[in-house]
């Protein structure tokens, strides 16, 4: 029974595999969404799943500063976020509506 | 007197200068009469130096004169020197004497040319030329004049350079000459690192030492016989002589006649020991192809209709004999044929100069006939021509004609009877040419008018200064045969003369059939040619039997027309098609690479599509390969 | 362990944050006094973020000339380093700073917007860079990073009147939040592998290599992806797709400085951690540093034959300089090979180059700082000579014409390549140079043997003329002394190595 | 003068200074620029022919050295010299360019034409002394510059695309080399024991592995290969000829090509023997195939500037031909026909700018009976064609018979091919004189004016060289051969090479009889 329920017991992988997986998931975002606030919240996804896995790498091995790392991502993190909604609110002053799309004057 | 050697090229280098510097000033005539000065006195000096060898005994008739150290680069020593010896004197006395008669001549025919001045500036750096050639005293010095007198006759061919013929002829002259050149010039490679001199003393020195390995000689020589063969329009190089015609008649005279073809034979003869030194099948070749030469030349000049044109064949022809000859090993028959050719040769020439000049610049002989009378003295001398290359005893050509003959029947018996057809043709056609030009009735009335000539166009006879030269020159083709008469060995003086040059290297026929029995062979030689000469009478003059001038023969086997076909048409084909390559291909290449990198470019772009999110992709991608390969390393 | 159990923190060296210190004083006064006071001289926020930078670069020469002897130490428990090389390289951002607000002060005269705002940002973003040259702890370096790049966020978006310029700095923002994720991924990876995120300290776990429960890959997979976040900030292919965006659209003072502080702080910091950090997994980067090299220089060179734009040329040109700092920083990864040194040469005078080009696009680009096409060089030589001829020194510089400063930077690079033996690299770089020296043939060719198209008055600010003048010259001087900077850069070391 | 003067030095540094007081001067003074562009050529001219008088011609080694150090790092210094080598080609760079300046009028933008011209005088009297590796390579990079503004500023209607082609194509040649130069100093550290760039100490001291050498040589050979140009790296030349401006076309055909055949036996010769000797049959066959491939386009060539410059590829051939063939005759001649070509091609050059100069075409279809117009003319072109034919007793004949015959002790069949080219030659310029001078003139050019007093005299300086040295070759010939022999024999020594010898017993100078 204990077994059993070990196998079903959380390791460190378990966080670290979801922390993969949430990263994938922002990155893909990125890449496929056209609105730039959920461009936005991808990266901010992104982070997270940063912060997920050094949380839970300095509980694997046992080193808190990993732990110390995530208040200053979550620091850097808020800080993103004022810049690229201030950005982001600049730009729709000019224009209603906004996909990233449309904001392609510059190439070649 | 000696030690004056180098006044001999030097006087008409000087005449050349100042002409070059004053000519406009000097103008007509006295540009004229300056070169013809500086010819004659070159030729003055010539008789003394001549006169000085001759006092000496056989060994010492050699003297070197060094002017100045000119090529000397490691084991190459190369000098501007000059050799005075019985060859080279030779050389420089017919090269001097005719070539002051020439100019004399051309003072007249020349008169009233625009560029009357310069024609003698031509003239006078010609002569410097050839003396240069004869008298040089290493293969270097004699390819300097070789050279100098290409591009003389390049001059004075295309001297009226408006013509385009003229043009094209002289062109033709210097890049056929050139094809000849590169013969010599590896001729010189090969004798200098065989013997490592150019000197004439040295390479002569070696071969008769037998220190010059057979094939190597033959090398030489070989080469040597193609430089020849340009230079001396042998087959199959021969075709720009004919076409050298467009040059005022003096030059035919002097360069195409006289002296410059010949300077072929006399490198032969001056190199005699290699050629000696080499496989008998060497002399074989030069014989074989002299012999064709004549013959075929012979052949075409029976059809010609342009007075000089005869006449240019018929040069080429000579020179087959003096080349059969060579090859036969008789060195000094060649030497006697070329001066006697020299002497008559250059005879008619002027004589028809002086026909065309009193025609007024009409060389058809259709259009000629009956000058006799009209042109006296011109006729007289121009008979006496005839006679002596027609072979016509006692006048110089028969003797040095025989002489060739002799030792061609001795060397091969084939090439003799081809010698024999040739001299019968040539007696056959030169009668034919004297008949239409002096003989028959006058046809150049009713022709007058197509020429556009104005006034009066009777034929008229030419100033002194023109028919000195042919009086000269017809006492000369009477006489010349006497300095090589082969009743003895005392009258053979020529032979004696010339013993120290070629003494290693003429052949001895002594004890030949043909040595015992060669009166036989005399009176065959004055039966052909007076069967020549009455065949053509019976033809042209009597008229006892139809004219037979075949087109194919007045074409000359149409070997010059295919020749000048190839290159101008697969010849120049392959050149464009080599100028397209490069246009085409190698630089095509070259501008193709940067296309290729702007179309890499405008490729390229397409990925700055301006598109955050396909940014995004890309970085992304990039992530995945970074990270492929940091996990493979992981695993393996 | 940092935080011992007592909780005094560690000592802090005033002395040595003097840079770092001047540089926030400068922006505080700007904020401050800039709301409170709405009038100021003309230029006035220029002189106080020129005096303000001025005091940090004076400290950090003095700063090495102490350092001369010894390679430096590492302060605040080993988590900054001020040695050689990070002093070396503070002194060319503060350099960079100067000359962008020289450019920023012509550049917002003319735009008359002269205000506070943006040489405060100018300001912070150096601070960015010098914590990002000298931190040796990765992530103080991210700090430092996030800090350059959301000013320069900021700045690139900073001129609302065009379109252009907006778009870059959102694209430059999303895109590069995107990258600093991926390096934080990096250090998070790299932190499990190694239980350290010090660069120093990695280097030594590494070279004692204790086993830890993780495995070799995350190490690995850390590294790539701290390449990636860093790759994207040196803009290495195939991570520089944002540059020709950005540097176009962003005010040109902007470019010039992103280009040049941004840069060299950016590969500071990847120089640092490869050589200090991951010094033990040479043989891991090495080809991956060689491959971003050769598809750099490439991708810089090519991409730039059909522009017509002239700063999006020298966006792309900046790029395959990018690509030969990579050859170098790929020869350091040789034992006893100087391709560090040579880096942060390369770096020094490329700032020059740089910044002395973009100050000719502002002369040049008129009141709109749109006019960059090319077609707006024509004749130049016949409207201002001087100004041609400048530009025409500084274009065959970057070209790497001998007797000039680019060309030395190029030779050293090369050579130390040469020596590593990664001839292929070199000979490719080279041969990408050859590409790229078509660019400037053609800006050349437009400027010199063109018509010009406008016979308009040109108007160079001062400050503009100060920027080129200096940099024309200090690229002539290095061209014909090369010593002069050798001697420096030679001496580039890590602390506590 | 006196012999501590650094001359050579100061043959480089004049020009630079002229040209930037030309910069300085402003517009408004043209005279004054011109005079100034005058002054400094013709004074580093002079100096050229002093240094020629005072040259020690027993000498074989540098002379008038400087050196100085200059990258201390990277042991790199400022090191110059001049010996048999490199003596004529300084001459006649030293002669070449006042020359132009005084001769050709570039019609507009004089004083940065002259600015540019002074400074590629620099570059390529910088190139020819230098003794030092990277010194040299600065000089021949540097010389791109000034050369690409003078065709793109002063050429003709396709001027941008021919500059563009000749910057780029010898970029690159010069992009392997700055690998190769670089790789040379690092591996001579090992035999030397500190790194150096310095030519002399690198050849003396450092030896190379065998293949290490040959990759080192391939690198410097392509640079040098694009430059002299060898077939099949050329076609930028025909371009870069035709649009150059007369000058330009003139100092590119005069020097700048020389800059490379100069490379091939500096660079090539004495710094890498063994892989030079190597290399022979392939660069022979290449420098072949150049003399009868460049003369056949040549022939073909529509354009009479463009045939010109495709003879350049033909007679660059020879040289190219000679160089490697190695024997000291083949050599000297090589050194001969560097500085022959440089005269006999930059006349030709310099008048057929003349014919443009007069009937705006370089068409030869549109050229037809100059002759009867202008015969002095004519006659210069002659004397230039004969000698660019080679005929002897003009200049080009000494170095072509002299790099031929020594090439045939060593590359006989090579040579007996090469030999051709001589009938070629004739064939394409004998044509050309044809259908442009002679014929009847048409109106168009009937009107063809004589030569002018000032383009008399500049052509009659040139035929002056071409005369004496034809004739009299001994002065240049003794200057040059010590040196060619002390090449020669640092080949033979540090390679496998086995010097041609030629039998002595008869070499003496018209040698005594032997045998009788």
């Amino acid at each position: 029974m204990s077994f059993m329920l070990s196998v079903v017991q959380p390791t460190s992988t378990w966080y670290l595999v979801l922390s993969a997986v949430l990263f994938g998931i922002g990155t893909i975002g990125v890449m496929v969404r056209r609105n730039p606030l959920i461009m936005f919240m991808c990266i901010e996804l992104m982070l997270n799943a940063v912060n997920l896995s050094f949380v839970a790498l300095s509980s694997q091995i046992a080193n808190i500063d990993g732990q110390v790392v995530v208040f200053f991502v979550l620091v850097v993190a808020a800080a993103e976020v004022v810049v690229g909604l201030g950005i982001i609110v600049s730009i729709m002053r000019r224009r209603t509506s906004l996909t990233v799309d449309d904001m392609s004057g510059l190439k070649g | 007197m000696l030690d004056l050697v180098w006044l001999i090229p030097a006087l008409p280098l000087a005449g050349f200068l100042l002409i070059l510097l004053f000519g406009r000033i000097l103008g007509e005539p006295r540009a004229g009469i300056l070169a013809t000065a500086m010819a004659a006195s070159a030729f003055v000096v010539t008789v003394g130096v001549y006169l000085d060898l001759l006092s000496r005994t056989a060994e010492e008739r050699h003297h070197v004169v060094t002017l100045f150290s000119w090529l000397p680069v490691g084991t190459l020593h190369v000098d501007m020197a000059l050799l005075a010896d019985p060859l080279s004197i030779t050389m420089a006395l017919f090269v001097t004497g005719i070539g002051s008669l020439i100019h004399l001549y051309s003072i007249g025919y020349m008169h009233g040319d625009p560029k009357f001045s310069k024609f003698f500036l031509y003239l006078n750096l010609f002569v410097f030329s050839m003396l240069m050639l004869v008298l040089g005293e290493n293969l270097l010095v004699t390819f300097l004049g070789w050279e100098g007198v290409g591009a003389c006759s390049y001059f004075l061919i295309s001297f009226w350079h408006t013509r385009d013929s003229a043009a094209t002829a002289g062109k033709k002259a210097f890049v056929t000459n050139r094809v000849g050149d590169w013969g010599m010039m590896v001729a010189m490679f090969l004798a200098f690192s065989a013997v490592g001199t150019l000197s004439y003393e040295g390479i002569n020195a070696a071969a008769d030492g037998g220190k010059i390995a057979a094939v190597t000689a033959t090398g030489i020589a070989m080469m040597l016989f193609v430089g020849a063969c340009g230079k001396s329009a042998q087959l199959p190089l021969y075709i720009w002589l004919p076409d050298a015609m467009e040059g005022p008649t003096p030059v035919s005279a002097l360069i195409h006649a006289a002296t410059m073809v010949t300077s072929g034979v006399f490198l032969l003869t001056r190199m005699a020991p290699v050629l000696h030194a080499s496989y008998p099948w060497a002399g074989d070749v030069i014989a074989t192809v002299g012999a064709l030469t004549a013959l075929f030349a012979a052949t075409v000049a029976v059809a010609q209709t342009d007075i000089k044109k005869v006449l240019a064949y018929s040069t080429v022809s000579q020179l087959g004999f003096m080349f059969l000859a060579i090859g036969s090993g008789a060195y000094v028959a060649a030497i006697f044929h070329m001066v006697t050719h020299a002497f008559f040769k250059a005879l008619l020439f002027l004589g028809s100069g002086s026909v065309i000049h009193g025609m007024h610049h009409e060389q058809d002989m259709r259009k000629m006939g009956a000058l006799r009378k009209l042109m006296p003295v011109t006729g007289f001398t121009f008979i006496i021509g005839w006679l002596a290359i027609a072979g016509i005893p006692p006048f110089a050509g028969f003797w040095s004609k025989d002489e060739v003959l002799l030792y061609a029947f001795a060397n091969n018996r084939l090439l003799w009877l081809i010698g024999v057809i040739t001299a019968l043709l040539t007696a056959y056609y030169m009668t034919r040419q004297v008949i239409m030009v002096f003989f028959g009735e006058a046809r150049w009335n009713d022709h007058a008018e197509e020429n556009g000539a104005h006034g009066d166009h009777t034929p008229h006879e030419s100033p002194w200064t023109m028919v000195t030269p042919l009086v000269v020159l017809a006492g000369l083709s009477i006489v010349g045969g006497a300095m090589q008469l082969p009743f003895s060995k005392s009258t053979k003086f020529l032979e004696h003369w010339l013993e120290p040059v070629v003494h290693h290297s003429e052949v001895s026929i002594a004890d030949t059939w043909a040595y015992s029995n060669k009166w036989l062979l005399l009176v065959v030689a004055i039966l052909i040619a007076v069967s020549g000469v009455v065949a053509a009478i019976a033809v042209y003059s009597k008229g006892k039997f139809k004219i037979i001038e075949p087109q194919i023969l007045a074409d000359a086997w149409r070997y010059d027309s295919a020749v000048s076909a190839i290159v101008g048409g697969p010849g120049r084909a392959a050149f464009g098609g080599v100028a397209a390559f490069d246009a085409k291909i190698v630089d095509g290449a070259v501008n193709g690479i940067g296309t290729e990198v702007r179309a890499a470019s405008g490729l390229l772009r397409k990925v700055q599509s301006g598109l955050v999110r396909s940014y995004a992709f890309v970085i992304g991608l990039g992530a995945v390969a970074l990270l492929a390969w940091f996990l493979l390393r992981g695993i393996l | 362990m940092v935080f011992a159990a007592t909780l005094d923190g560690p000592s802090i060296p005033w002395v040595e944050l003097i840079p770092i210190l001047s540089l926030l004083a400068g922006t505080c006064f700007l904020l401050l006094v800039g709301s409170l006071i709405p009038t100021w001289p003309r230029r006035g926020y220029a002189w106080v973020t020129g005096i303000s930078t001025t005091v940090a670069l004076v400290a950090n020469a003095v700063k090495w000339n102490n350092l001369y002897y010894n390679k430096g130490e590492t302060f605040f428990a080993d988590v900054i380093a001020i040695d050689r090389f990070s002093v070396l390289a503070s002194i060319t951002i503060c350099l960079a700073v100067i000359f962008g607000a020289l450019m920023m002060s012509a550049y917002l005269v003319r735009m008359n917007a002269d205000g506070p705002e943006l040489y405060a940002l100018l300001l912070t973003s150096a601070i960015g860079a010098l914590v990002m040259v000298a931190a040796n702890e990765l992530i103080v370096l991210f700090l430092g990073l996030e800090i350059l790049s959301l000013s320069l966020y900021l700045l690139a978006a900073s001129n609302r009147d065009r379109e252009e310029s907006q778009e870059s700095g959102l694209k430059y923002f999303i895109l590069g939040g995107f990258s600093s994720a991926f390096f934080l991924y990096g250090v998070a990876l790299i932190f499990g592998s190694t239980g350290s995120t010090k660069i120093s300290g990695i280097g030594e776990v590494l070279s004692e290599n204790i086993s830890i429960a993780n495995t070799d890959a995350m190490l690995l997979v850390g590294i790539g992806m701290l390449l990636v976040g860093l790759g994207f900030k040196v803009s290495a292919a195939p991570f520089h797709v944002w540059t020709p965006d950005v540097y176009e659209g962003a005010p040109t003072p902007v470019t010039a400085f992103m280009a040049s502080a941004g840069k060299v702080a950016a590969f500071a910091a990847l120089i640092r951690i490869l050589a200090v950090g991951l010094e033990q997994r040479v043989d891991d980067w090495r080809p991956v540093v060689w491959a971003l090299a050769i598809l750099t220089v490439f991708t810089g060179s090519i991409l730039a034959v059909v522009q017509t734009n002239v700063k999006r040329m020298l966006a792309y040109s900046s790029i395959s300089h990018a690509g030969f700092i990579l050859v170098g920083l790929e020869a350091a990864g040789h034992v006893g090979s100087d391709g560090v040194a040579t880096s942060m040469n390369y770096l020094a005078i490329y700032t020059v180059l740089v910044m002395g080009s973009f100050a000719i696009v502002l002369a040049l680009s008129g009141n709109t700082d749109g006019e960059t096409n090319l077609s707006d060089f024509k004749g130049l030589a016949k409207r201002r000579p001087a100004l041609a001829l400048a530009f025409t020194v500084l274009l065959f510089a970057q070209a790497g014409v001998p007797l000039t400063a680019g060309f030395v930077s190029k030779f050293a690079v090369i050579k130390s390549s040469v020596e590593a033996n990664s001839y292929v690299l070199a000979i490719a770089a080279m041969v990408a140079a050859v590409i790229g020296a078509y660019l400037y043939l053609r800006i050349a060719v437009s400027m010199w043997l063109e018509e010009p198209a406008s016979e308009s008055e040109i108007s160079v600010d001062p400050a503009v003329v100060i920027v080129i003048v200096v940099s024309v010259a200090a690229t002539l001087i290095v061209g014909f002394f090369p010593e002069l900077l050798l001697q420096a850069t030679r001496l580039a070391r890590f602390a506590p190595l | 003068m006196h012999a501590s003067f650094p001359i050579l030095t100061a043959l480089i540094l004049l020009p630079i200074l002229g040209a930037v007081l030309i910069t300085i001067v402003s517009n408004k003074y043209l005279e004054l620029v011109k005079v100034i562009a005058m002054v400094f050529s013709v004074g580093v001219g002079g100096m050229s022919i002093w240094l020629l008088a005072s040259f020690k011609s027993a000498d074989s080694g540098f002379q008038y050295v400087s050196q100085h150090d200059w990258v201390t790092s990277w042991g790199i210094s400022w090191h110059l010299g001049v010996d048999g080598v490199s003596l004529f080609l300084v001459v006649l760079t030293g002669i070449l360019f006042p020359l132009v300046i005084l001769g050709v009028d570039p019609h507009h933008d004089h004083k940065r034409y002259l600015a540019w011209l002074l400074l590629l005088e620099a570059g390529v009297m910088g190139s020819f002394l230098s003794l030092d590796l990277f010194l040299f390579f600065i000089f021949f990079e540097i010389v791109l510059v000034p050369m690409y503004f003078l065709i793109g500023g002063w050429g003709y209607d396709k001027r941008v695309y021919a500059a563009t082609k000749f910057f780029l194509y010898t970029m690159l040649g010069s992009a392997f080399m700055l690998v190769g130069i670089i790789a040379t100093a690092v591996l001579a550290r090992r035999d030397i024991g500190y790194l150096t760039f310095d030519l002399v100490t690198i050849a003396e001291q450092a030896s190379f592995a065998t293949n290490t050498g040959r990759w080192l040589f391939v690198s410097f050979a392509i640079a040098f290969a694009v430059k002299v140009p060898i077939f099949p790296l050329h076609t930028w030349l025909p371009d870069a000829h035709t649009q150059a401006p007369t000058g330009g076309s003139v100092i590119l055909a005069g020097v700048l090509l020389k800059m490379g055949t100069y490379g091939f036996l500096r660079f090539g010769l004495y710094l890498f023997p063994a892989a030079a000797v190597w290399a022979k049959p392939v660069l022979l066959t290449l420098a072949v195939i150049g003399i009868i491939y460049g003369a056949i386009a040549a022939t073909m060539q529509t354009d009479l500037k463009r045939l010109v410059a495709y003879s350049s590829v033909a007679h660059l051939g020879f040289i190219v031909l000679g160089i490697f063939a190695i024997t000291s005759q083949s050599l000297t001649g090589s050194v001969m026909q560097m500085v022959n070509h440089g005269i006999s091609t930059g006349a030709l050059f310099l008048l057929v700018g003349m014919i443009y100069e007069r009937r705006h075409t370089r068409e030869i279809a549109e050229l037809r009976g100059i002759q009867s117009v202008a015969p002095i003319f004519s006659a210069a072109f002659m004397i230039v064609m004969l000698s660019s034919i080679g005929v002897p007793g003009l200049n080009g004949f000494v170095g072509e018979f002299l790099i031929l015959i020594g090439s045939f002790q060593s590359a006989r069949w090579w040579t007996i091919v090469a030999a051709t080219g001589v009938i070629l030659a004739a064939l394409y310029l004998l044509w050309a004189y044809q259908r442009v001078f002679h014929g009847e003139p048409d109106e168009a050019n009937s009107t063809f004016a004589e030569m002018t007093l000032r383009e008399g005299a500049l052509i009659m300086v040139f035929i002056g060289l071409i005369g004496f040295t034809g004739v009299y070759p001994k002065p240049m010939l003794e200057r040059i051969e010590p040196s060619v022999d002390k090449l020669v024999e640092h080949v033979v020594s540090h390679s496998d090479y086995k010097a041609p010898t030629t039998p002595k017993i008869i070499a003496e100078p018209h040698g005594e009889k032997v045998g009788e």
